[in-house]
C-alpha cells in the first residue's frame, strides 16, 4: 500500500469542483429549523452538537464540585463543609466528571462528528441508534444528577461494598444512571465499530485510515466489551442494597474485592476510553501544524490497539493493597508496565513528526504540544503506581489523585480543547479568536502545574486521598493546589465563553482553514446535512501533506 | 488524498424501498446489520459474564455450599426446560428459514411456536421460583437452608452422617453460604428470564409484521436479527444448566 | 510530643521502618528516569519547534520516511527499562511481605472511625500503637464495617482492612519517635478522622507501657487516659463534636433517647463508658465504643475523677487533637496499673464471642510477652541510635 | 489501487467479510442439528450423576462445560448461520469470548492464590483453604440485621 499515487488531474478537478457545490449547498445547521429537528434529528452532527452542550453543562458542574473540593481543602479543619457534605462534594465531582463528562466527551462530540465524515459516509450505520444513545446520556445523567442534587452520593466514583450497600445515600439511583449511561456509551462504541467496518469510502483501506479512526476504533471495542461489566456490576450492587441479599456482603461470604474486579475489568479500560481520542486527536493536529506526514502512522495505529487490548488486562493494579493475591498482582503489575511501552511509541512518533516540519504554533498546535508535556509526566507517574512495592506506599494517596489528572486533565482535556479548537471552525463554521485561545492553553498549563505538582509531592509524603480534614503539614502544598486551581478554572471557563461568542459572531470561514488533508475537509464548512455532495474516492495515505501542497487547487476558498 | 466518484455512483438505479438513505446498496446495509447485531451479541455476553464470573468465584469459595444448594434444584424441569428451548430455537431456525424462501405461512407457524416454547418456558420458571419460596430458598430475611432438612435429598444419602460432618469441617457456615448459591441462581436465572422476555416481545413484534406481510424474500432482515439474538438466549441457557443444576449430582 | 514530620517544605517522610530506605531508593530511581524523560523529550520538541518553525525558507511541508529501525529502538529500549522497574518494584514489595515466624502480634480491627488494637497480654489501646523499636511487628487486621486501610507513611506501608478476612500488615520499625497512622481507604463521614499515631518505642519502655504502672493522682491519670483513649475526639467541647460536653455534667439532668432524664452520678458515667449503649443521650448517635476490656476498673475511677474536675461552661481539650501532648503521652505510657489478660478479653461489640481475636489466657501471655521483650532487648542491644541507618 | 477503489462503492477489505446473509440452508440441516442437540442433552444430564473417582472431582463439571460448549458451537454454527458467514463476524465471537475467559481467569488468578497474601499464621504451616476460609470471620450472623 504505496502511500504516494501521482496525482492526477482529474483528482484535482473533481475536488475543487466539489467543494464549490458543497458551498452553495444548505448546511447541517440551516438545513431545517425548530427544536424538533435537532431533538428527532439523525444526524450525526447535530447530535454531536448536542453532545457539546450537554457534556459542557457537566463539565462545569463537576468543575464547580472540584472548586468546592479544593476550597474546602484550602485549611486543614473542615471549616467549609461537614465531612459528609465533602465527601458528597468529590464523589459528585468524580461522578460526573468520569461518567458524564471524560468518558463521553471525545466519541460523542468529536468521535460522532468526525467518523462519517473521516471515512466519507453519510452518516453512522444506525443513526436512530445514535440518537438513541443520546437520550440514554440523558436520562442517566438525570439519574445520577438526582441522586447528587437530592441528598447526594458519599460513595466516591468508585463505589466500593460494603461501604457503597449500606451508607444511606442515593447509591441506588447513582447507580442507575451509571448503568443507563453505560448504555448510551455502548451504542456509541458499536455504531462506530460497525461503521468503520463497512462504511469506508472507496479507497480508503484500513492504513490509509486517519490515525484518528483508528483511537475511535480501539476505543469503541473497550466501550463494547468493558461497559456491559460495569452494568451489570453497579446492577448487583444496586440489587444489593435493595434486597440485601449478600453478593458483596462477608457475612453471608460475599467478597468485596470480587466488586473490585468487576469494577476495575471495566474502569481501567475506562480510564484508556478516557484517552485513547485524545491520542487521536493529537496525531491529527500535529501533522496538521507541523505539515508532515505523521511518523510512524502504523506503530501508531498499531498502538491503539494494543493499548485497548492489553489495558484489559491490568485492571488489578488498584487491588495491590487490597487483600489480592501476591501473584496476580505480580502479574497485573508486569501487563501495566507493558502497557506504557505503546503509549511510549506514540509520544515518540509524536516528536520525531516535529523533524524537517514546517511548525506553525496556532491554538490546537499548543494544546497539543502541552498535551504531551502533561500526559508525559501522569504516564510515567503511572510507572510508579504500577510497581508494587511503590504502589503500596502511594496507593490511595494524593500522588495518586495528581497522577490522573495529569492523564485526564492535563492529557484527554487539553486533547479534547486542541480538538474541538481544530475542527471548530468545521464544526461551526466560524472562526475561534487566535489570541484568547493560546493565551488560555497558556493558563491551563500554567495553572495546571501548579494545582497538580504539589500533589505528587504531598502524596509521597503520605497525605491520603478523600481526606475532608488533614494534618497541618500538608497545608503547604494543599494552598498551592487551590491557588492553582482558580487559575485552572479561568483557563477552562475562557473557551466556554469565547467558543460560545464565535459560535455566534465569528468570522466565517472557508472550507479547509489549515489547509489540512483530512476528508473533513474536503466538504464545505459546515458540511452539508450528507456530508458529501459526491462521494470522495480515496486514493492516498491520511498525511501526505507534501503531496496535497503541490497540488495548487487543493487550497479551497 | 482524494478524489471524488462521478456523480451517477450516488444517484443509482431506482430506488429501492428497503436502502436507507445513508447507505450505498442493500449488501452493504445487511453486513452493517448482522455485524451490528452480533457486536451488540458480544456485549450481552460480556454482561452476563459478569454475573458468570461472580458465580465462578464463589463456586470456587463455597464449592460444598454451591454442591448442596444446587441439589436442591429439580433436575427434571431444568431438563425439561432445556428441551423447550431448544426447541423453540429450532423453530425459530426454521422461521428464519421460511422468511428466506418466502413462505408466509409457514414463517407465522414457526413463530407462533417459538413464542409458545418461550412462553412455556417461562411458567416453567414460575413454578420453579414458587417452589423455591415454598421451601424458604429465597434469599433474604426468610431464607432457610437447614443440613437436617429430612426431606432434603442429600439427606437420604446412606453416608449423610459422615458425609454432614466433613462438610461442616470445611465449611463451617456451609448453611449460610447456600444462599450465596441461590443468590446467583436468581441472579442468572432472574437475568435470563429477563431476556426471554425481551425475546418474547420481539417475536410478538416480527408475527404483527409478517401478519402484515412486510417480509419477503428480499427484505427479512429483521427476522434474522431476531432470530439471532433468540438463539442466543438459547446458548446462554445451555451454559446455565449444567452449571446451576448439574454441578453436584453424583 | 507531635508526630515526627518533617518540615514545612521536605518532600520525604521520615524513614523509620526497615523497608522504608528500599522504597525511597526505588522511588528516586524512578523519579530519575521519569526526570530524564519530562527533561529529553520536551527540549526535544522545543528544538524541533524552534528549528522548524514555519518561516520564510521554511514553508513547504516536506515528506519523512518511517524508520523501523527507529522505531524498533524506541520500543525495545522503554520495554527493557520498564522490565527493570518491574523487578526492582516487585523486590521491593516482597520485601514489605516478608514476615519474621517470630514477629509479635498485634490484633488489630478497625471500624467507622476507629482503630482498635490489643496487646499480646490484652492490653487494648485505640487509635494510638504503641510498639518496640526493632522488633519484627505483624498487625492482623479486620475490620467490623466496611473496608478501612493502615497506612503509615514513616515506615511506607499500607494495607487494606476487610470485614470477613484477616489480612496482615508486617514491619519493623527502626527509629524510635511518634508517627502518623492514616486510614487510607475511604470508609464514610470520620474517614479522615480516622486517623491516629504509631508511638515506637525502646523494647524496655514498651514492656513497661504494656505492665507499667503510676503513681499519679486519678484525675492527672484520667485527664492522660482522656486524651490517650480519644475521648475527647468525640469530647472536645466544640461544636462540631461527635459527644455531649462532659464539663460540669455531675449532678446535672440529662435527657435520655426515649424521653426519660437522669440525673448523672458516678454509676451512670461508668455505664457511660463501658456500656455506652445503654443509655444515650437524646440528640446523639449511638456511636460512642464501648471501653469494656479497654479500660480497667481503676482507669475508669480515673476518669470519672477526671470527668468531676472539668468546669463547668468551659470547652475541653484542644478541639480535634489526636495527637496529644507530650506530657500525655509519657504518662500513657505509664499508666494501666493492673491490665491483664484476663480483663481484657472481653470482646468488642459486635465480635462474636467464638471467633473473636484471640485473647490469650495470663499464662501466655505472661510468657509472650517475656519471650517478646527479650527478644527485642536482644535486638535493641545491637542497635545504638547512631548505628540506627545501618541496621535494616 | 485507484482504478479498483474507484469502481466499487465502498471499501471493504478482507478482514471486513462478514457475508452471512443469504445462504439458505436446508430444513434438513436444522432438524439434524436439533437432534444432535437432545442426544447431547441427554448425554450432560447422565455425565453428571457419574461418579468419578475423588481426584477427579473436577471432572464432572468439566465435562458438563466441555458438553455445553459443544453444544453452543453447534448453535451458532447452524442456527445462528457462523458457518456460513464471513471472518469478521467469526472475530467478533471469539473476542468476545476470549476476554470473557480473561477476566475470568484474571481474577480466578487472585481467588485461587489468595492465601500466599495473608499468609501463615506464625508458628503453624501454611492455613489451608478451608481453615483461611471465614471460619475466622470476625464477624458475627447478629451483626447484619437488615
Ligand atoms: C486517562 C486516564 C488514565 C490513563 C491514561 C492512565 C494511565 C496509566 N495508569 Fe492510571 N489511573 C487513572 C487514570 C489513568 N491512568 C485513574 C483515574 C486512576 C485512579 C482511580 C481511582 O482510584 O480513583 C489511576 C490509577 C492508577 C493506578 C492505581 C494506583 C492506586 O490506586 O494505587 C495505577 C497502578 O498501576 C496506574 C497505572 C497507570 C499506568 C501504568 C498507565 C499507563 O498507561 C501510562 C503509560 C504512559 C507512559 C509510560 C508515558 C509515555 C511514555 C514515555 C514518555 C516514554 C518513556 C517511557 C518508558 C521508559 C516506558 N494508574
Ligand atoms: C475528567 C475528569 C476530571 C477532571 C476534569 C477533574 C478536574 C479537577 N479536579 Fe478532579 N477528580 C477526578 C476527575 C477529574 N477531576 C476524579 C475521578 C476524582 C476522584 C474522585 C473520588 O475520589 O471518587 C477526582 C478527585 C479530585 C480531588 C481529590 C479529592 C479527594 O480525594 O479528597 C481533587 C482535589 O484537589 C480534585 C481537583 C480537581 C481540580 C482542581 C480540577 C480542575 O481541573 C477543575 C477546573 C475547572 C473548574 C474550576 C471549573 C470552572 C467552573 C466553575 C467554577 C463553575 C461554574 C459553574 C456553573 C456555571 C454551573 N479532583
Ligand atoms: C466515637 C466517639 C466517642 C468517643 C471516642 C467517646 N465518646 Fe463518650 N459519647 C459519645 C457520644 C456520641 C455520646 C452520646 C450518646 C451516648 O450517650 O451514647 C457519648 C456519651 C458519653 C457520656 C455520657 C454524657 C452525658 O452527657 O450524659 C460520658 C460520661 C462519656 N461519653 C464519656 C466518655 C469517655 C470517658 C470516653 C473515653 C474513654 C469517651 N466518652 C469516648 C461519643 C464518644
Ligand atoms: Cu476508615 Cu477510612
Ligand atoms: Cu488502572
Amino acid at each position: 500500500m504505496s502511500a504516494i499515487d501521482a496525482p492526477n488531474p482529474y483528482q484535482a478537478q473533481s475536488r475543487s469542483s466539489a467543494v464549490e457545490a458543497a458551498a452553495t449547498f444548505p448546511n447541517y445547521l440551516n438545513a431545517t429549523g425548530g427544536w424538533k429537528s435537532w431533538l428527532f434529528t439523525g444526524d450525526h452532527k447535530r447530535i454531536a452538537i448536542l453532545y457539546i452542550i450537554t457534556t459542557t453543562i457537566a463539565f462545569l458542574f463537576g468543575g464547580l464540585a472540584a472548586a468546592l473540593v479544593r476550597l474546602e481543602l484550602l485549611t486543614p479543619q473542615g471549616d467549609l463543609m461537614s465531612g459528609d457534605g465533602y465527601n458528597k462534594a468529590f464523589s459528585a465531582h468524580g461522578i460526573i466528571m468520569v461518567f458524564m463528562f471524560l468518558v463521553p466527551v471525545v466519541p460523542a462530540v468529536l468521535g460522532n462528528f468526525l467518523v462519517p465524515l473521516m471515512i466519507g459516509a453519510k452518516d453512522l450505520a444506525f443513526p436512530k441508534i445514535n440518537l438513541m444513545s443520546w437520550y440514554l446520556y440523558m436520562i442517566g445523567t438525570f439519574f445520577g444528577l438526582y441522586a447528587i442534587i437530592a441528598g447526594g452520593v458519599d460513595t466516591g466514583w468508585t463505589f466500593y461494598t460494603p461501604f457503597s450497600t449500606t451508607t444511606n445515600t442515593n447509591v441506588i439511583s447513582a447507580a442507575v444512571g451509571v448503568f443507563i449511561i453505560g448504555f448510551s456509551s455502548i451504542f456509541t462504541g458499536f455504531n462506530f465499530i460497525v461503521t468503520v467496518h463497512k462504511m469506508r469510502a472507496p479507497g480508503l483501506t484500513w492504513f490509509r485510515l486517519p490515525l484518528f479512526i483508528w483511537s475511535m476504533y480501539a476505543t469503541s471495542l473497550i466501550m463494547i466489551l468493558g461497559t456491559p461489566v460495569i452494568g451489570i456490576t453497579v446492577l448487583m450492587v444496586a440489587v444489593e442494597r435493595l434486597l440485601h441479599l449478600g453478593v458483596f456482603d462477608p457475612a453471608f461470604g460475599g467478597d468485596p474485592l470480587l466488586f473490585q474486579h468487576l469494577f476495575w475489568f471495566y474502569s481501567h479500560p475506562a480510564v484508556y476510553i478516557m484517552i485513547l481520542p485524545g491520542f487521536g486527536i493529537i496525531s491529527e493536529v500535529i501533522p496538521a501544524f507541523a505539515r508532515r506526514n505523521i511518523f510512524g502512522y502504523s506503530f501508531i495505529a498499531m498502538s491503539s490497539l494494543a493499548i485497548a487490548m492489553v489495558g484489559f488486562f491490568v485492571w488489578g493494579h488498584h487491588l495491590f493493597v487490597s487483600g489480592q493475591s501476591a501473584y496476580a498482582g505480580m502479574v497485573f503489575s508486569a501487563l501495566s508496565f507493558v502497557i506504557g511501552v505503546p503509549t511510549a511509541i506514540k509520544v515518540f512518533n509524536w516528536t520525531a513528526t516535529l523533524y524537517k516540519g514546517s511548525i506553525s504554533f496556532e491554538t490546537p498546535m499548543l494544546f497539543a504540544l502541552f498535551f504531551i508535556g502533561l500526559f508525559l509526566i501522569g504516564g510515567l507517574t503511572g510507572l510508579f503506581l504500577a510497581a508494587m512495592g511503590l504502589d503500596i506506599h502511594l496507593h490511595d494517596t494524593y500522588f495518586v489523585v495528581a497522577h490522573f489528572h495529569y492523564v485526564m486533565v492535563g492529557g484527554m482535556m487539553l486533547a479534547y480543547l486542541a480538538g474541538i479548537h481544530y475542527w471548530w471552525p468545521k464544526i461551526s463554521g466560524r472562526m475561534y479568536p487566535e489570541f484568547l485561545g493560546k493565551l488560555s492553553a497558556l493558563i491551563v498549563f500554567v495553572g495546571f502545574h501548579i494545582t497538580f505538582f504539589p500533589q505528587f509531592v504531598m502524596g509521597y509524603m503520605g497525605m491520603p486521598r478523600q481526606y475532608h480534614e488533614y494534618v497541618a503539614e500538608f497545608q503547604v502544598y494543599h494552598v498551592l493546589s487551590t491557588a492553582g486551581a482558580s487559575v485552572l478554572g479561568v483557563g477552562f471557563l475562557m473557551p466556554v465563553v469565547y467558543l460560545t461568542y464565535s459560535w455566534f459572531y465569528g468570522p466565517r470561514v472557508n472550507s479547509n482553514p489549515f489547509k489540512a488533508t483530512g476528508l473533513e475537509w474536503q466538504t464545505s464548512s459546515p458540511p452539508p446535512t450528507t456530508n458529501f455532495v459526491e462521494i470522495p474516492v480515496v486514493t492516498v495515505g491520511p498525511y501526505e501533506y507534501a503531496d496535497f501542497e503541490e497540488n495548487e487547487l487543493v487550497h479551497a476558498r | 488524498m482524494s478524489t471524488h466518484a462521478s456523480a451517477d455512483v450516488h444517484h443509482h438505479e431506482g430506488h429501492d424501498p428497503y436502502l436507507a438513505h445513508h447507505f450505498e446498496d442493500r449488501a452493504q446495509q445487511d453486513e452493517a446489520h448482522s455485524l451490528g447485531l452480533w457486536v451488540f451479541l458480544s456485549t450481552e455476553i460480556m454482561f452476563f459474564g459478569g454475573l458468570f464470573l461472580a458465580f465462578t468465584v464463589y463456586h470456587v469459595l463455597f464449592p460444598e455450599a454451591f454442591g448442596l444448594a444446587s441439589s436442591r434444584l429439580s433436575v427434571s424441569w431444568g431438563v425439561i426446560n432445556t428441551i423447550v428451548l431448544l426447541v423453540s430455537s429450532f423453530t425459530m431456525a426454521m422461521g428464519v428459514h421460511s422468511a428466506q424462501v418466502g413462505s408466509r405461512k409457514l414463517l407465522l407457524t414457526f413463530l407462533s411456536i417459538t413464542l409458545l416454547c418461550a412462553g412455556a418456558f417461562m411458567v416453567i420458571k414460575g413454578i420453579e421460583w414458587t417452589e423455591k419460596y415454598h421451601h424458604h430458598l429465597i434469599p433474604g430475611a426468610s431464607f432457610h437452608f437447614d443440613l437436617n432438612d429430612p426431606t432434603a435429598p442429600e439427606t437420604q444419602l446412606a453416608n449423610w452422617g459422615e458425609r454432614r460432618e466433613a462438610i461442616l469441617i470445611a465449611d463451617p457456615h456451609v448453611e449460610r453460604h447456600a444462599q450465596m448459591f441461590y443468590v446467583m441462581y436468581f441472579c442468572l436465572t432472574g437475568l435470563h428470564g429477563i431476556h426471554v422476555l425481551i425475546g418474547m416481545g420481539l417475536i410478538t413484534w416480527m408475527i404483527l409484521r409478517a401478519k402484515r406481510n412486510e417480509f419477503n424474500t428480499r427484505w427479512n432482515t429483521p427476522i434474522e436479527l431476531t432470530g439471532l439474538y433468540w438463539h442466543l438466549v438459547d446458548v446462554i441457557w445451555i451454559y446455565l444448566f449444567p452449571l446451576i443444576y448439574l454441578i453436584h449430582r453424583h | 510530643m507531635n508526630p515526627q514530620v518533617p518540615s514545612d517544605f521536605d518532600i520525604f517522610p521520615v524513614q523509620a521502618s526497615t523497608v522504608a530506605p528500599s522504597v525511597d531508593m526505588f522511588y528516586l530511581f524512578m523519579v530519575g528516569i521519569s526526570t530524564f524523560f519530562t527533561i529529553a523529550i520536551p527540549l526535544a520538541i522545543i528544538y524541533f519547534a524552534v528549528k522548524y518553525r514555519r518561516r520564510p525558507g521554511n514553508d513547504k511541508a516536506r515528506r519523512v520516511e518511517t524508520s523501523t529501525v527507529l522505531e524498533i529502538t524506541w520500543t525495545v529500549i522503554p520495554f527493557f527499562i520498564v522490565m527493570g522497574m518491574f523487578f526492582w518494584g516487585s523486590r521491593v514489595y516482597f520485601l514489605h511481605g516478608a514476615e519474621d515466624p517470630n514477629a509479635l502480634e498485634i490484633l488489630t480491627t478497625g471500624k467507622k472511625w476507629m482503630w482498635k488494637f490489643q496487646h499480646k497480654n490484652g492490653r487494648r489501646e485505640i487509635n494510638d500503637l504503641h510498639i518496640p523499636v526493632n522488633t519484627p511487628i505483624r498487625l492482623k487486621m479486620a475490620s467490623e464495617d466496611v473496608l478501612h486501610s493502615m497506612f503509615v507513611p514513616a515506615f511506607r506501608q499500607k494495607q487494606d482492612v476487610m470485614p470477613g478476612r484477616y489480612t496482615y500488615l508486617n514491619f519493623e520499625a527502626t527509629r524510635p519517635g511518634v508517627y502518623h497512622l492514616f486510614c487510607n481507604q475511604y470508609c464514610g463521614t470520620q474517614h479522615s478522622n480516622m486517623i491516629g499515631k504509631v508511638v515506637v518505642m525502646e523494647p524496655g519502655d514498651y514492656q513497661k507501657w504494656l505492665g507499667g504502672f503510676t503513681g499519679d493522682p486519678p484525675e492527672k491519670v484520667g485527664e492522660q487516659l482522656f486524651s490517650s483513649l480519644a475521648c475527647n475526639t468525640c469530647h472536645a467541647g466544640d461544636s462540631g463534636a461527635r459527644g455531649p460536653v462532659l464539663n460540669g455534667i455531675v449532678g446535672t439532668k440529662v435527657a435520655l433517647q426515649g424521653g426519660n432524664i437522669i440525673t448523672v452520678d458516678d454509676n451512670y458515667l461508668r455505664e457511660s463508658i463501658l456500656q455506652p449503649e445503654a443509655k444515650v443521650v437524646a440528640g446523639y448517635q449511638p456511636i460512642m465504643p464501648s471501653f469494656s476490656g479497654v479500660v480497667t476498673q481503676d482507669q475508669v475511677n480515673a476518669l470519672i475523677a477526671y470527668i468531676k474536675t472539668l468546669p463547668a461552661g468551659q470547652a475541653t481539650g484542644v478541639a480535634s487533637a489526636p495527637a496529644p501532648t507530650a506530657a500525655g503521652e509519657a504518662a500513657a505510657t505509664a499508666t494501666n496499673a493492673e491490665t491483664t489478660g484476663s480483663e481484657a478479653v472481653t470482646p468488642a461489640p459486635a465480635v462474636r464471642q467464638d471467633v473473636a481475636p484471640e485473647p490469650e489466657n495470663n499464662d501466655a501471655a505472661t510468657t509472650a510477652g517475656e519471650a517478646a521483650g527479650s527478644e527485642t532487648s536482644a535486638g535493641a542491644a545491637q542497635t545504638t541510635a547512631g548505628e540506627q541507618q545501618g541496621v535494616q | 489501487m485507484s482504478d479498483q477503489a474507484s469502481s466499487m462503492r465502498h471499501t471493504e477489505d478482507k478482514i471486513d467479510s462478514t457475508h452471512f446473509a443469504h445462504h439458505i440452508i436446508s430444513p434438513k440441516v436444522y432438524l439434524t442439528v436439533i437432534v444432535v442437540l437432545m442426544v447431547l442433552t441427554a448425554l450432560t444430564v447422565w455425565v453428571a450423576y457419574q461418579d468419578y473417582s475423588h481426584a477427579w472431582s473436577l471432572a464432572n463439571l468439566a465435562i458438563a462445560l466441555g458438553l455445553a460448549t459443544v453444544k453452543a458451537t453447534i448453535v451458532c454454527l447452524w442456527f445462528m448461520h457462523v458457518r456460513y458467514s464471513g471472518r469478521l463476524i467469526q472475530i467478533v465471537i471469539a473476542a468476545s469470548l476470549l476476554f470473557f475467559m480473561l477476566m475470568l481467569f484474571g481474577t480466578l488468578m487472585d481467588v485461587w492464590t489468595r492465601h500466599n497474601v495473608t499468609s501463615a499464621d506464625y508458628g503453624s504451616p501454611e492455613p489451608t483453604y478451608e481453615q483461611r476460609r471465614d471460619v475466622h470471620l470476625p464477624i458475627g450472623d447478629d451483626k447484619h440485621s437488615h
